[in-house]
């Protein structure tokens, strides 16, 4: 975007986003780095919510035959568990790295679509809602988290249950597309003069290659989703077994997508992780195109896995075979992360904050998921595994251990540019030792009860199995993990106040997005640097470190068109609109777009409940506000 | 639900033309990243057709006579002239497409005065194909239903209305995208500078097209 | 990236009507040649019926998307964001009909 | 910067593990799935040995590598430089390769194995089909004509071929011990076989439906026992034979009696003619067989909390079987006790057959050990409040509460007295059902 000083022709108009506060400023703001802030603050509240979830699920299963929870609330409770930690806790907690950080490491002022990226937050958090609220009636959805027809349909799973699980999904899937077309085009199209693409952030990468793999997974449980509404809505026959419909389709259609999604949830951890430790180890990413490359492999590998989820249903030795080989293949470009990040360290001059140490818990404990997943890819071995504790000892070592952890040494590593203060080293200590004793401690135990056959999804089991131990010590664990949690809100919400302030660039890391003030001013760059390396921070504070590396300038007319600057540190506080920097107005329409959305599908459960007209009504007429918002947002200037 | 989004975000229209890294428009970039998506959709829509194709377990089936239980006859359902026709419009519909895009890319310059030039009639054209092509839709759907076909009947009739269905609100869509070019274009005419406009309407209709290239292969001609 | 914008700084001319018009023409030929394959039985019946249709079917699909659809003509990265995505696709279908065939 | 305290952990943690690692070989672990009691096990724990040692192998480098950069790499005060490294092709093809390598150790037996498993089944094999419900299991042995529920037995070294399918959603078999479990799926009729090893002593087996099939998943187990070929050969007698005459009072005489034609409640087109004549009774020189209760260890008996409904227990013991009897079989009785409507009792005046029953086929149900899917014991007093409350005893369970004044979740209404079955009734349902040896 032009920093020139061509007058804007909005002059004078008062909706600059720097101009307000309040509600009213949250709900129409059109920036990435607010709209960041709203995914993480979202997010993090149903991780909690995800978190209570399983501390119930915990406590219900400390001791054999207990009965706190019904079998029935049980079952909403893992369905939801599943559920929310997935798609309402890690994807947007991604998300909200993607927003806040994609356009500060890539040189962009903003994402390619602004307002469309207000729309996905809008329509995450009331899919969210959508699919959370109903569990305080005890109507939650109770289909486990991939929904397996016949059960999630209408002869088996008649009830509304299921109903807020079709419809939540496929509005969230609305969101992570949206935000998908937006990120691809941001960062191929947005990056400042010189940041090629080999030259991008790491954690950029992994972005670009998730955006990828959510652009073609989520079509197709978009599709399968479409079916079992059919089915649930209006009568259609696709998973129906009286006619002749397939179990295993609905089977495939959403491991196709299921797989490529697990990936979607670790990729973004490993990026940052990627970013925080070549910044405290003070040396660059060790193979950087390999770490690339290797995410491309894991990215497209991905796509061919799928039905390793279902070595039991019978597929035949051929098939089984092909999907068996394809998964172990998987562990070669994430084995080759694995050690880049230990040759990163090597030799390094290490230094332990809190997100460092989240980082190494990261491959520490991914690494037993990774290997327990390669486990199950072996299918004489996995019919043991399937549908046991190991399974969930597998996923939650990935998940937690791996998701989780990289995204909380996010949390830390970023803090101080988002809110200019450190989060708290000492509490952020104690909630990183109770989390790692906490996570081994619920987790590794749950190997020995899968082995010793203890199923998953089970809301009791007999005493005298040999299970009692396991289960009590990863009770135990579950409550430390509560205590971690808390901890880490108490820290999260103290030092966005109290927090000892923190410079522009108080790691001393390598890229563009420590160039600027912290916050970052809404303009992002005052100026848009010329990038000449991979490190450009470095090379302008530390250029022996980068000595070593190719650097070349960017083509002159290029620099020219974009206004580029050379690389400096910005110390801009100055508003856009003194500095003459033409700003998306603030709009409320994607939110107005979001509830059109949602009010149109909640149509479907009024036509569930049976009252035709009312439900006419409600979808012609969210129908109509939502269409009537997208062409009022379409025909009003961008900025 | 996502052809709005993605038109949503295709028209997020800077007015005055900012750097970009490729130099390439964002909205293109991001209505061909939704077309690569659209064809996992597609795929799904369609593989899900092929894998039932012949499992249902009453008919009417799509080519073969049925008798039901009762004695009732039913004649194999799809209309391969009907359809054939319908695929002709589409298909020169977006002949119509690329001329209304160069009409307006290259407004004003020799060789595109007259008719070859005239962005409107060529708009206009094109949407009233995608029009003629929905009422062959709404026919084929009226007389399936009228032979018997529902979209509750069996597996083909919910993956058949399902698939063609999808299909048809993608045509239905381009028909309103191109109805609102129109607009525009009467209202204030459409040049060079606005190619991007027409160049993004005209990618997605032309994939709407590719796809029935193939549904109707494998759908219609293939038994 | 300078080479990002190498493709850029001479945009490719699109092809004219002469071009569009014979495009057309092929695809209408195409047409009527797969239809009227469709009336012969004996031709339905036997094994080349199937490979053939598909065999017209892609080089319609090809044609459009390569000249209607300009990728012929292009910036490279559109050929990729559609290739990648297509083939992901079509190795899906294909793995599908594998899976359930019976 | 606090300093790290990884060295103080990392002994905690090891020891923390090997602690885990000792409970799991000592103690009780009944449904563990290293027993080789089968080929399908003998694969699994082959391929599993081979994971351990190469996934150990892998974790240990990876971890001490890690451990060991943590510890030399620390940053001291005025300390050097650390020297710029960017990439080493040599290195990072070498850890791609060396994990290639492991793959190839662990896919080529694999796949080795798959298609061992996957073979088609012996001809002389045992066929057994298994049909899930929601959430039970029945079994069936066509080459001998026997249907039962919840509880199978399996002769010591003989090839058993199961085939298995489902009557509503999917489950999946499952005797950890035995091995491999495999999907039911509606529509499909899916394969697994194994042979429990001649060498096996006669046990008990736990086994679990592991597919989530709904409220009472959990809920959906059964036991295996497996038992000599002779045992098996006279469980098989016995279980062909019709459990009547084993009733206490002779019922052989009644049963002509009750020989009136019973108006079937469903429309009869959908119902077979109940099937009147008893079949020939041969359970006199068969003799009842069942797995002994003395030999099936304290695993094997379900520990199920009873639930709180109100019971007179000093009923039991005088539950009279021929009164029961007649209340089941009575046609007179059927609005009160629609048993036989959703179960079969071979020998008793039927009006659905085993493809339409709703419920577990009772006709030996007296020799079973358990009941409700292997949730309680089969005693008296648990088979009481199963007939009084079925539905507060298993969420979810389709068979309707009986007992008068108790309320019926399942249509959320208290069961009116009249329409009820009282203390005294449900004794002699009891008695009766208990006597089907
Ligand atoms: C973040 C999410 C995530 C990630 C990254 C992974 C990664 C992997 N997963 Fe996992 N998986 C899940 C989330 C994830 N998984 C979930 C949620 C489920 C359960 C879904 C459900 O049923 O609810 C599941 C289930 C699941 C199954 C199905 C099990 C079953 O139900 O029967 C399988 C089977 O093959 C599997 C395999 C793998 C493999 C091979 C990897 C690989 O990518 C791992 C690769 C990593 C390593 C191998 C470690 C590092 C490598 C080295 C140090 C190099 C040397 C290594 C070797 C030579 C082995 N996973
Ligand atoms: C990212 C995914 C994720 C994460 C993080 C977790 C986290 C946890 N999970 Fe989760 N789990 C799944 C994904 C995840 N799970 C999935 C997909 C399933 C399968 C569902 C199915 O079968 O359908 C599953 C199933 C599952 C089961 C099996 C249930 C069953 O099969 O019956 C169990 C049982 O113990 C369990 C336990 C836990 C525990 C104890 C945690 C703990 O780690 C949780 C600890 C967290 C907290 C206690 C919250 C802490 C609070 C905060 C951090 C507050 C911060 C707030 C602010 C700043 C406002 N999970
Ligand atoms: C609507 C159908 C229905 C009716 C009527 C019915 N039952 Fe049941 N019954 C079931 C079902 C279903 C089960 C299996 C429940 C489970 O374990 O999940 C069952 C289980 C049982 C069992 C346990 C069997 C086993 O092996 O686990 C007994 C005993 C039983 N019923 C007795 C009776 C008696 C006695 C009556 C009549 C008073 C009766 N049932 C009426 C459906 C019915
Ligand atoms: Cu049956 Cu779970
Ligand atoms: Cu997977």
């Amino acid at each position: 975007m032009a920093s020139s000083a061509a007058t804007p022709t909005h002059a004078g108009a008062a909706s600059h986003s720097s101009e307000q506060s309040g509600l009213w400023s949250w709900l129409t703001t059109v920036d990435h780095k607010k709209i960041g802030i709203l995914y993480l603050y979202t997010a993090l509240f149903y991780l909690l919510v995800g978190g209570l979830e399983a501390v119930l699920i915990r406590t219900q299963l400390a001791k054999p035959n207990l009965s706190l929870v019904s079998a029935d609330f049980y079952n909403q409770l893992f369905t939801m568990h599943g559920t929310t930690m997935v798609f309402l806790v890690v994807m947007p907690l991604s998300a909200a790295f993607f927003n806040y950080l994609i356009p500060l490491q890539i040189g962009a002022r903003d994402v390619a679509f602004p307002r469309l990226n207000a729309f996905s937050y809008w329509v995450y958090a009331l899919g969210g809602l959508f699919i959370t609220l109903p569990i305080f009636w005890g109507l939650a959805p109770d289909g486990g988290w991939f929904a397996y027809a016949p059960l999630s349909g209408p002869t088996y799973g008649g009830g509304y249950n299921m109903d807020f699980w079709v419809i939540g999904l496929q509005v969230l899937g609305i969101s992570s597309l949206a935000a998908a077309f937006n990120f691809i085009t941001t960062i191929i199209n947005m990056r400042a003069p010189g940041m090629t693409l080999m030259r991008m952030p790491m954690f950029t990468w992994m972005s670009f290659v998730v955006q990828f793999l959510v652009i073609l997974a989520f079509p197709v449980i978009t599709a399968a989703l479409f079916f079992l509404q059919f089915d649930r809505f209006f009568g259609t026959q696709f998973y129906e077994v009286a006619a002749g419909g397939d179990p295993l389709l609905w089977q495939h259609l959403f491991w196709v997508f299921g797989h490529p999604e697990v990936y979607i949830l670790i990729l973004p951890a490993f990026g940052l992780v990627s970013e925080v430790l070549p910044t405290h180890s003070r040396k660059p990413l060790f193979g950087y195109n390999a770490m690339a490359y290797s995410g491309i492999m894991i990215g497209f590998l991905g796509f061919g896995v799928w039905a390793h989820h279902m070595f039991a249903v019978g597929m035949g030795p051929v098939a089984d075979s092909i999907f068996a080989v394809a998964t172990m293949l998987i562990g070669l470009p994430t084995g080759v992360k694995i050690f880049n990040w230990i040759a990163t360290m090597y030799g390094g001059s290490l230094r332990f904050p809190v997100a460092m140490k989240f980082a190494i818990g990261l491959i520490a404990m991914f690494t037993i998921g990774g290997i327990s997943g390669v486990m199950h890819s072996s299918p004489p071995s996995d019919l043991q595994q399937t549908d046991t504790y190991f399974i969930v000892a597998h996923f939650h070592y990935v998940l937690y251990g791996g998701a989780m952890m990289g995204i909380f040494a996010g949390i830390y590593h970023y803090f101080p540019k988002m809110t200019g203060r450190f989060m708290s080293e000492s509490l952020g200590n104690w909630q990183f030792w109770l989390n790692f004793i906490g996570l081994n401690l619920t987790f590794f135990p749950m190997h020995f009860s899968g082995m010793l056959g203890m199923p998953r999804r089970i809301y009791t089991y007999d005493a005298g199995q040999g299970w009692d131990l396991f289960n009590m010590m990863s009770t135990v664990g579950t409550y430390m993990l509560l205590v971690a949690g808390l901890l880490f809100a108490y820290n999260f919400f103290r030092s966005k106040k109290h927090g000892a302030p923190a410079g522009s660039d108080p790691w001393g890391a390598p890229t563009l997005e420590w160039s600027i003030p912290s916050p970052p001013p809404d303009y992002n760059f005052a100026q848009i640097p010329e990038v000449t390396s991979r490190y450009p921070m470095w090379d302008l504070k530390a250029p022996d470190r980068t000595a070593g590396i190719e650097h070349s300038h960017p083509d002159a007319a290029v620099i020219a068109e974009a206004h580029a600057v050379p690389m400096h540190e910005e110390t801009e506080r100055r508003t856009a609109k003194e500095l003459g920097i033409p700003m998306p107005f603030n709009t409320i329409k994607p939110f107005l777009v979001a509830l059109g959305i949602i009010i149109l599908f909640s149509g479907l459960i009024v036509l569930h409940i049976g009252n035709f007209p009312l439900a006419m009504a409600t979808m012609l007429g969210g129908g109509a506000f939502m269409v009537g918002s997208l062409y009022a947002w379409l025909t009003s200037p961008l900025e | 639900m996502t052809t709005a989004t993605a038109a949503a975000g295709a028209h997020e229209a800077h007015e005055h033309t900012h750097y970009t890294t490729t130099g390439l428009d964002n909205r293109k970039i991001a209505i061909w990243a939704f077309i690569g998506s659209e064809c996992m959709l597609f795929g799904s829509l369609i593989s899900t057709y092929l894998v039932y194709k012949g499992r249902s377990v009453v008919g009417p089936f799509p080519h073969e006579a049925w008798t039901s239980p009762t004695g009732q006859v039913f004649k194999p359902i799809l209309d391969i002239p009907v359809t054939s026709a319908s695929t002709f419009v589409l298909l020169m519909s977006s002949l119509f497409m690329v001329l209304a895009l160069a009409a307006v890319e290259n407004k004003g310059k020799p060789g595109y005065e007259g008719t070859l030039g005239s962005s409107k009639l060529w708009l206009l054209a094109t949407a009233l194909a995608g029009a003629v092509f929905l009422g062959f839709q709404a026919y084929e759907f009226t007389s399936f239903v009228h032979e018997g076909l529902t979209i509750k009947t069996n597996l083909f009739g919910s993956s058949f209305f399902t698939l063609t269905g999808f299909h048809g609100t993608h045509v239905a869509v381009g028909v309103l995208w191109l109805m609102t070019l129109l607009f525009i274009d009467m209202k204030r005419g459409l040049g060079p500078k606005d190619t991007i406009l027409v160049d993004i309407c005209a990618l997605y209709w032309h994939f709407v097209d590719v796809v029935w290239i193939v549904i109707f292969t494998l759908v219609y001609l293939i038994q | 990236m300078s080479n990002d914008r190498a493709h850029a700084d001479h945009v490719h001319e699109h092809p004219t009507w002469k071009q569009y018009k014979w495009v057309a023409l092929w695809l209408f030929v195409i047409t009527v040649v797969e239809v009227w394959a469709y009336y012969i039985p004996a031709f339905v019946a036997s094994k080349a019926f199937v490979p053939a249709l598909l065999l017209m079917s892609a080089v319609k699909f090809t044609i459009v998307v390569m000249f209607y659809m300009h990728l012929k003509y292009d910036h490279s990265l559109f050929r990729k964001l559609f290739t990648g995505p297509l083939l992901i696709a079509g190795a899906t279908l294909v793995a599908f009909l594998f899976l359930f065939k019976r | 910067m606090p300093k790290l305290h990884l060295r103080r952990f990392a002994p905690a943690a090891a020891l923390a593990v090997a602690l885990l690692v000792l409970a799991a070989c000592g103690g009780e672990y009944p449904n563990s799935t290293f027993s080789k009691n089968t080929e399908l096990n003998e694969g699994a724990v082959f391929l599993w040995d081979r994971m351990m040692l190469l996934g150990t192998i892998v974790f240990v480098v990876v971890e001490v590598l890690l451990v060991y950069t943590i510890f030399k790499f620390r940053r001291r005060e005025g300390g050097p430089a650390p020297r710029q490294i960017h990439g080493n092709a040599a290195l990072e093809i070498a850890w791609t390769a060396i994990p290639a390598l492991i793959l190839v150790f662990l896919a080529v037996p694999t796949v080795r194995i798959i298609f061992e498993n996957q073979r088609k089944a012996p001809a002389e094999a045992l066929q057994v089909e298994v049909i899930g419900h929601q959430w039970w299991w029945e079994f069936r042995y066509p080459q001998y004509g026997i249907t039962t529920a919840n509880e199978l037995y399996l002769p010591i070294g003989k090839t058993v071929n199961f085939s298995l399918r489902t009557r509503d959603v999917l489950h999946s078999f499952w005797v950890p011990q035995l091995g491999g479990k495999r999907d039911l799926i509606s529509n499909r009729v899916n394969h697994i076989w194994f042979t429990p090893k001649a060498t096996m002593e006669p046990t008990a087996l736990n086994g679990a439906c592991v597919e989530y099939c709904g409220s009472s998943h959990a809920n959906m187990r059964f036991r295996t026992f497996t038992v000599s070929p002779a045992d098996f050969e006279k469980w098989v007698a016995h279980q062909k034979t019709v459990a009547l005459g084993s009733t206490a009072a002779a019922a052989a005489d009644s049963l002509a009696k009750t020989a009136v034609k019973p108006t079937p409640i469903r429309t009869a087109s959908v119902l077979p003619a109940p099937s009147l004549a008893p079949q020939p009774d041969s359970s006199a020189s068969a003799g009842v067989w069942a797995f002994p209760a003395d030999k099936i260890a304290a695993y094997a008996w379900p520990q199920t909390p009873l639930p709180a409904i109100a019971f007179d227990e000093t009923r039991l013991a005088a539950g009279d079987p021929r009164a029961g009897r007649a209340l089941l079989t009575n046609p007179a009785n059927l609005g009160k006790a629609p048993c036989l409507t959703c179960h079969v009792i071979k020998g008793e005046t039927n009006y659905v057959n085993d493809d339409q029953a709703k419920g577990p086929n009772l006709t030996h149900f007296g020799s079973r050990h358990t009941f409700g899917a292997g949730l309680y014991r089969n005693d008296a007093k648990s088979l009481a409040l199963w007939i009084k409350n079925a539905p507060a005893m298993k969420p979810g369970v389709s068979m309707p509460t009986f007992g008068a004044g108790e309320y019926n979740a399942l249509i959320k209404q208290i069961v009116p007295a009249s329409a009820g079955l009282d203390d005294r009734q449900i004794a002699d349902i009891v008695a009766y059902l208990l006597s089907l040896k």
